[in-house]
């Protein structure tokens, strides 16, 4: 029997090779060395969709989920609220199953969506100019750093907080290993921004990266680094988290010139890790030097606005090896999400989920403070300051009596997919657990959390 | 709808109303806290629009972009596959799209299964067993490939070599990634039949090569018939071969590329797997080495430990390439397209994809004018446009935007660079006799109107929202947004 | 994609291959039975058909569609309001769609609570809290009500009430349903102020008279002016007043028909409750009575006994009007609609309804000829073209095909019937100012082409997959399927 | 704050209002009794979005479903495999939010599958005719009734069989009761359809209704019944079951005069019971008396092929209180569902679910009745003659030794949903209950079913 996929049948099949004029399939592989041909490849059998089906919905309830359990864990990737608009709308054909827009006479859908999320990226961060999307924060912030050595004269290595998720700092190492571009800042995890330029801002910095919020919560005006990293005549790179963009300050006003992002929370699936979203934003005189796809605004023949692929003669397709970056696909579909998102919330809903993940973070961190039992028995909200002001956006850390991980394990029982272990990134955070909290999470998920801590 | 499709559609900005909304939130159900306001925002220009018209907006978007399930999309190279529907049930399940990727592994065992074995399909397919699904895309399973040959010969001590052999009919993507990785790009030429000259390849390898790039399918749509050679000659000169699976949909089930003498291959799972392509991305490139090489991967891979399914680092990693794991919502879609033609018809991809690229060549061979000829193709083939560009006037851009006017996407074009006014088709497996007779019909009648009315062409596209836009003028003053007045 | 969409698009059937397959089963996994080879049919003639062209063909058609998703649908009378998109998530849960309509109610408390919950919601709205959901659409809960009504007169042993008034305004299921019902229909004039002739209803009105069936705002979009004292003459006469709801967009949260006398109506909740229109359907129309006719609904109605839900059967049920318990998934998205307006936000629906017609009435009053000039309208309105055909020769058809021309759907016309060359328009409360200047803008335009250039009106629509049909031919020889060769 | 559903804030109502020339909403209102306005409605607050989805999970959760339990329950409505196809392309906006077809040159796309739908609906059933669709397979029925009696010169009443579906047969009576047009033949549910005929059959009958296969699952040639009714000068109207017409003859095969059916099983969701499809086909020769829509082939000015809706002349639209049947909105998108099921499923498809069923059926009925334990218990297959033969297609019915909703009360605790309990509607088969089984009932469920009867 033919397969569903497939749509040949034998005779189809037998008539076309009539056509071609050659006896069989095999006489189409004849380059191809015989002896390595139809090899035993060592597959399941195949399944019809029903048993498809049966099997992935097996392997999906072997997952904890966040329908079922409260989530409090963060650390790169949110539980955020998606509306129902950007599952309808990305998941048309039209939008989804289209290829990079090359033809433009035939891609205005896609080549339109992608310049609306380019604006909306520029007016959330504050910058001027954003590309079509990275594969994730990670990658982009791999990006940010190969632009500055390209952009900064003297720029041969890299200064990154200690506080920058850690696995963007590993990537970027990998990404700049081949090229030996030092990668520096993050030796002691333990020690401040300011310690950290003090021991490595000079002049051949290229690039400085901080985030902001950063990877333990805390959210600061970063207008004194940047003044710092810019007299040494560095770019200031900021890592930013975009849905506390929805009440922060956006990084221009302190003078980034590249904002680099995690684009998972504008509207896209948690998806055990991807895909995600890159978000690239900079100033408008380094534009010609960011990597990746643009999309720009032009008229045709007879004057009609219309959107087309731009500035590609700095893309790898032409400068082949000449090119900074070699990224071909990329995440135009998570780009999409985003802009539906933001379409979506508008201006005023991204300040409101905003304020919530705020509020409901304040109030979980001041639960926990608070508790006496929770103080005795040795638990401790590391962002606070002497007079206990808490100084985060919706990420704390709170030091616990035992290891994060026993605790999870408890917690995970009460369905609550505990915070984030420290153990291993941050070891001056002994046992520390970095929770998060969003929109998702309710005051009852809360006041659970807080219980089952007592009793974990 | 065509009047509406044809109708220009405003920015969201301009449709925007101050005080409209889309959204809904529950209010805040805490006791509330100040804000910091030394650090909040004044202002955040988005656009404030209804429900209903975000919901228009895009929609009538959609409808101006052709699409796979509208019908045949032929780009070379690209691999534009239908997409299964059942992964749109399957990705929707709140236990793969809700799952986090920090959570603690034992509440995470069913996504780590899938991606193990996905891990050991990918491994079995190509011969080769070490496997990572890190990687984003292709691109980025390139760079992963070629740093893991860089770890190799770095830890064998072997410092010196510092270049990448590179046919010139690769695609972009591999020079940039040798660059990337820190290499010279060493070009190595094709000869008549679509090989790599072997001559030339002889000339330029040397104790400097740390290995070659290279497509197999090549880009023309050629096997290279000198493969095992090829690869020998540069396992003797000490160096690695890195293959470009960007056309493993060619062979796929049909022959390894471990037993072809690759070292390292990457897959593209939104070509060869059908992970579609939305766009422009996501897609996912997972890499697959040869056992001793598998010690390089990134960091971590899914291994089993009894009936558990943990994280773990190869011994001398080369790092993270990404945050997290991969793509997974990809990966789950790469595992399905697998899963559904299973051992028994995998190799069908392959065959039937290669019987379709062959029999549109027939149909049109007469008319239009292979770049060589004398082969068969794979799973697509090359056409040389400058005989049209001669006689006619007509250029191959003139005939791929034609080729809309039919309601069909165009081909790819001037891709490979070796070929001048080169058209590159792919039809794939997932086409009917019917649409490839369909298809060669319009390209023997575009031909027709080349002679008979270049015009015709140089004023296509006829019936699109826009027509031919002006480049020159989107690059030299580039406007990448919207300004607000 | 206008290209694509604008081409003719083959039957499946003119697309089958024999031996092509779109689906997939698994084996067989219990031990096999010889089939009753005595019954078994020898030829099943459908289609055959890859997956990928099933998908295509119909994705291909579906562009061949306008929607509300894609702007305005000014139907008058359907109220083709926006549907919220999170009702496609909910109706897709597994504990809605995968649930028998007959497992153990124990096992279905979550769907029967949702349905007592959205009959308290009508019973609410309405003002009449006697309420059944198993009508599937406003028709059915016409013949539903007026069996009620029917019934009622018959358990007083009132057995001489054969007659039904109806105002000449109805839409055809009023006078059809009663005549289903076994009643003889008596018509109602109109005034020229658009209530009910007073006078002629007072004539009609008897002891033969069973009840009344009018629609309140009525067709022509204007609320009777004398609804209580038209409710008093029937009531004083012995019969009932059935309210068709489907207008009920105008009043919700403003007014319940149940205090302004009514004693039975349904509402269609594909209308004002926006479950969308799916081409033609489900609709669900369920019905709301005075208390004291609740004994006589359909069977079976959701109650609840402490803490469970039940199914009751009323003491004096008119039996069953369906199989099941009524059009549960268009329930839900009604429910959804209900909870996400909420007691603070329902009225809004009518405010901005009514505001919206009367603001597009306002826009276009000058150049079109209201039916009622004198009175503000309620969430609709009836455009009278008379003089445009006396004075341009160009009917109400040529308008409505020539607004297909500028990407809208047209309103509904020739309706009522008693508006010559009759145009009714409705708006709906989800349509902004600014698609409503639009919409005005091109109405006008319009009306300016029909006094210019009348052709352009006479020949629309102009860009469309195809022109005017031709409907003599479509009913003289019926052509009702794809015939074999 | 404005309402997310509605697209107007207060400043375009203010400067609406003044465009109408009222002062204020009220104005617009002043035709409603002042003091009927506002009354205080008893509704609770409005939900955000997100309170709404949660809330909706709440009660789907309270829900057993056929993802988590094993369904063996049909009574006319049946747990069939849906292909992903069918949600993906029925859900699409242009088919979803459109209305009835109007307009045919914006409309083509429902016209032509509604078109598509009626061919296979003919195909399926063997008739000439049918219609794009009535509320469901008891209101068809209804409909089947009226007609016949519009057909039949004499026609005064319609006889039932006993083994017709007891929801169409109740249907059947609510509709025609205002008509006083009788339903007579199950008054004694025991009764075969033979003695039923010698019992009502005569001149003054205009249609006999029968189901094939049965409520009871009894799938029999039909012949010998149709040459009865048609030499009495009635309408013979069959009640199917569309997948089962996949393995069967059609009942064009016995010379059915009108076909009606429950659509249901061709790709639309169980649904709690809604909405449905009701399948309506007849004999060229009945068509201008079949009430519903009907599209029609026809060409446009240019000569290019369309479809329009036709016959129109019969509806309410325009026959008003003379037309037959006051169908409006009628269940498009499930007859736009069940064509891209039998697209999908095709010819060899849709003959593979029968056998499917038929086998799974007879293999669950087999392992019943010759459990010796469970014969022992008293349980018995009712739907096997005395040579121990299966004459059903994928329903039969068990005689419990007690109580059916007692049972079933039972296998819920183990997932599973049994049978239909046969004990209101057919008295004389005490206990007895009704087992469907489909494709979608794997070996090892059918297995759990015979083993939690042995314990249950
Ligand atoms: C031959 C070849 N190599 C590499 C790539 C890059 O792959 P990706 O786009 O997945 O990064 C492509 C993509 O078009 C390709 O065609
Ligand atoms: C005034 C009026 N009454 C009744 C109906 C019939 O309702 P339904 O189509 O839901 O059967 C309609 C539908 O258009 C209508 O407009």
């Amino acid at each position: 029997m033919s397969h569903r996929f497939i749509p040949l049948t034998d005779a189809d099949r037998a008539a076309m090779l009539q056509r071609i004029g050659v006896n069989s399939v095999s006489d189409l592989f004849a380059d191809v060395p015989r002896d390595a041909q139809y090899p035993e490849i060592n597959l399941p059998s195949a399944l019809s969709e029903l048993d498809m089906l049966r099997t992935l919905h097996d392997i999906a309830n072997r997952n904890a989920h966040a329908s079922e359990y409260a989530f409090f864990l963060g650390a790169g990737a949110y539980n955020h609220f998606v509306p129902a608009t950007v599952p309808h709308l990305i998941f048309r054909s039209e939008f989804f199953t289209a290829y990079t827009p090359y033809q433009p006479e035939i891609s205005q859908g896609t080549l339109q969506t992608i310049f609306e999320y380019q604006s909306m990226i520029c007016d959330l961060t504050g910058l001027d100019a954003a590309n079509a999307s990275h594969y994730d924060a990670a990658t982009a912030a791999a990006e940010a750093a190969v632009m500055a050595i390209n952009s900064v004269k003297n720029g041969r290595k890299i200064i990154v907080s200690p506080t920058l998720h850690p696995h963007y700092r590993a990537t970027m190492r990998t990404y700049l290993e081949g090229q030996k571009i030092p990668i520096v800042g993050d030796e002691d995890t333990a020690l401040s921004l300011d310690a950290v330029l003090d021991q490595h801002l000079d002049n051949n910095t290229a690039g400085v990266l901080v985030a902001n919020p950063d990877f333990l919560g805390n959210v600061r005006d970063l207008k004194p680094i940047a003044d710092r990293v810019h007299a040494a005549g560095a770019l200031f790179i900021v890592s930013t988290y975009p849905i506390a963009l929805g009440m922060y300050q956006p990084p221009s006003a302190y003078d980034a010139d590249i904002v680099i992002g995690e684009g998972q929370s504008l509207g896209n699936a948690l998806g055990f890790g991807g895909p995600y979203l890159g978000i690239f934003a900079c100033k408008e005189k380094y534009l010609r030097r960011m990597a990746g796809r643009l999309i720009g605004q032009t008229t045709d023949t007879k004057g009609r606005r219309g959107f087309v692929l731009t500035l590609q003669a700095r893309e790898q397709h032409i400068r082949r090896e000449k090119a900074t970056s070699n990224i071909c696909t990329n995440e135009a579909l998570n780009a999409l999400a985003a802009c539906v998102y933001m379409a979506t919330m508008g201006k005023q809903g991204l300040r409101q989920v905003a304020e919530l993940c705020y509020q409901k973070a304040h109030y979980a961190a001041r639960e926990i403070s608070e508790s006496r039992q929770l103080r005795e028995l040795g638990y401790r909200v590391v962002n606070c300051d002497s007079a206990n002001r808490f100084e985060f956006f919706n990420e704390f850390v709170v030091e616990c009596p035992k290891s994060v991980a026993e605790i999870n394990r408890a917690l995970a029982k009460q369905k609550i997919i505990g915070g984030y272990d420290l153990a291993q990134e941050y070891p001056h955070l002994k046992n520390g657990m970095l929770i998060a909290v969003t929109e998702m999470n309710t005051r009852e998920q809360i006041d659970a959390l807080v219980n089952a801590l007592r009793e974990s | 709808m065509s009047i509406v499709a044809n109708k220009p559609e405003p920015l969201l900005y301009e449709m925007s109303n101050p005080g409209t909304v889309g959204y809904s939130l529950p209010e805040c159900d805490v006791p509330m806290t100040q804000l910091p306001s030394d650090l909040l925002r004044s202002e955040l220009n988005l656009p404030e629009v209804g429900e209903v018209d975000v919901v228009r907006h895009f929609t009538r978007l959609s409808q101006k972009n052709y699409c796979v399930d509208l019908g045949i999309y032929p780009l070379g190279s690209c691999t534009m596959k239908y997409n299964p529907k059942v992964n749109e049930e399957a990705i929707r399940l709140a236990g793969f799209s809700q799952v986090h990727p920090m959570q603690p592994a034992e509440t995470a065992q069913g996504a780590m299964q899938l991606m193990y074995e996905l891990q050991e399909y990918l491994g079995a397919i190509s011969g080769l067993p070490g496997v990572t699904l890190q990687p984003a895309a292709g691109a980025q399973g390139e760079l992963t490939g070629v740093l893991v040959i860089r770890a190799y010969h770095l830890a064998r001590g072997d410092t010196a070599r510092s270049e990448i052999l590179i046919p010139d009919s690769a695609h972009g993507t591999n020079p940039a990634t040798s660059a990337m990785a820190g290499y010279q790009v060493v070009q190595v030429k094709s000869d008549a039949r679509g090989n790599m000259d072997s001559e030339d390849l002889r000339a330029k390898v040397s104790n400097k090569t740390a290995g070659i790039m290279f497509t197999n399918p090549n880009t023309l749509g050629l096997f290279e018939e000198h493969v095992r050679a090829v690869n020998q000659i540069l396992h003797d000169a000490g160096g690695l071969v890195y293959g470009d699976g960007a056309n493993l949909n060619a062979i796929v089930g049909v022959a390894r590329p471990g037993d072809l003498g690759f070292d390292v291959i990457h897959s593209n799972l939104h070509k060869t797997f059908s992970v579609p392509h939305g766009g422009g991305g996501p897609g996912s490139g997972p890499v697959m080495v040869r056992p001793d090489l598998a010690q390089f991967l990134p960091s971590p891979v899914v291994a089993q430990e009894g009936e558990t399914y943990v994280f773990k680092n190869p011994a001398h990693s080369i790092g993270r390439i990404k945050s997290f794991w991969g793509n997974f919502l990809a990966i789950v879609r790469a595992y399905v397209y697998i899963r559904s033609f299973g051992k028994e018809h995998l190799q069908e991809i392959a065959q039937d994809s290669v019987l379709n690229a062959n029999y549109l060549l027939a149909l049109i061979r007469d008319v239009y004018d292979p770049q060589v000829p004398e082969r068969v193709c794979k799973h697509e083939f090359v056409l040389n446009g400058t005989r049209f560009k001669k006689e006619y006037g007509v250029n191959t851009l003139d005939v791929a935007k034609r080729i809309i006017d039919y309601g069909y996407y165009p081909p790819t074009i001037y891709f490979p660079l070796i070929v001048p006014e080169c058209l590159m088709i792919e039809p794939t497996e997932t086409q009917s006799k019917a649409s490839l007779d369909e298809f060669a019909a319009a390209l023997r009648q575009i031909a027709e109107e080349a002679r008979a009315n270049p015009q015709l062409l140089h004023d296509a596209p006829h019936d699109t929202p826009v027509t031919r836009l002006d480049d020159v003028k989107a690059a030299r003053e580039p406007v990448l947004r919207y300004k607000h007045l």
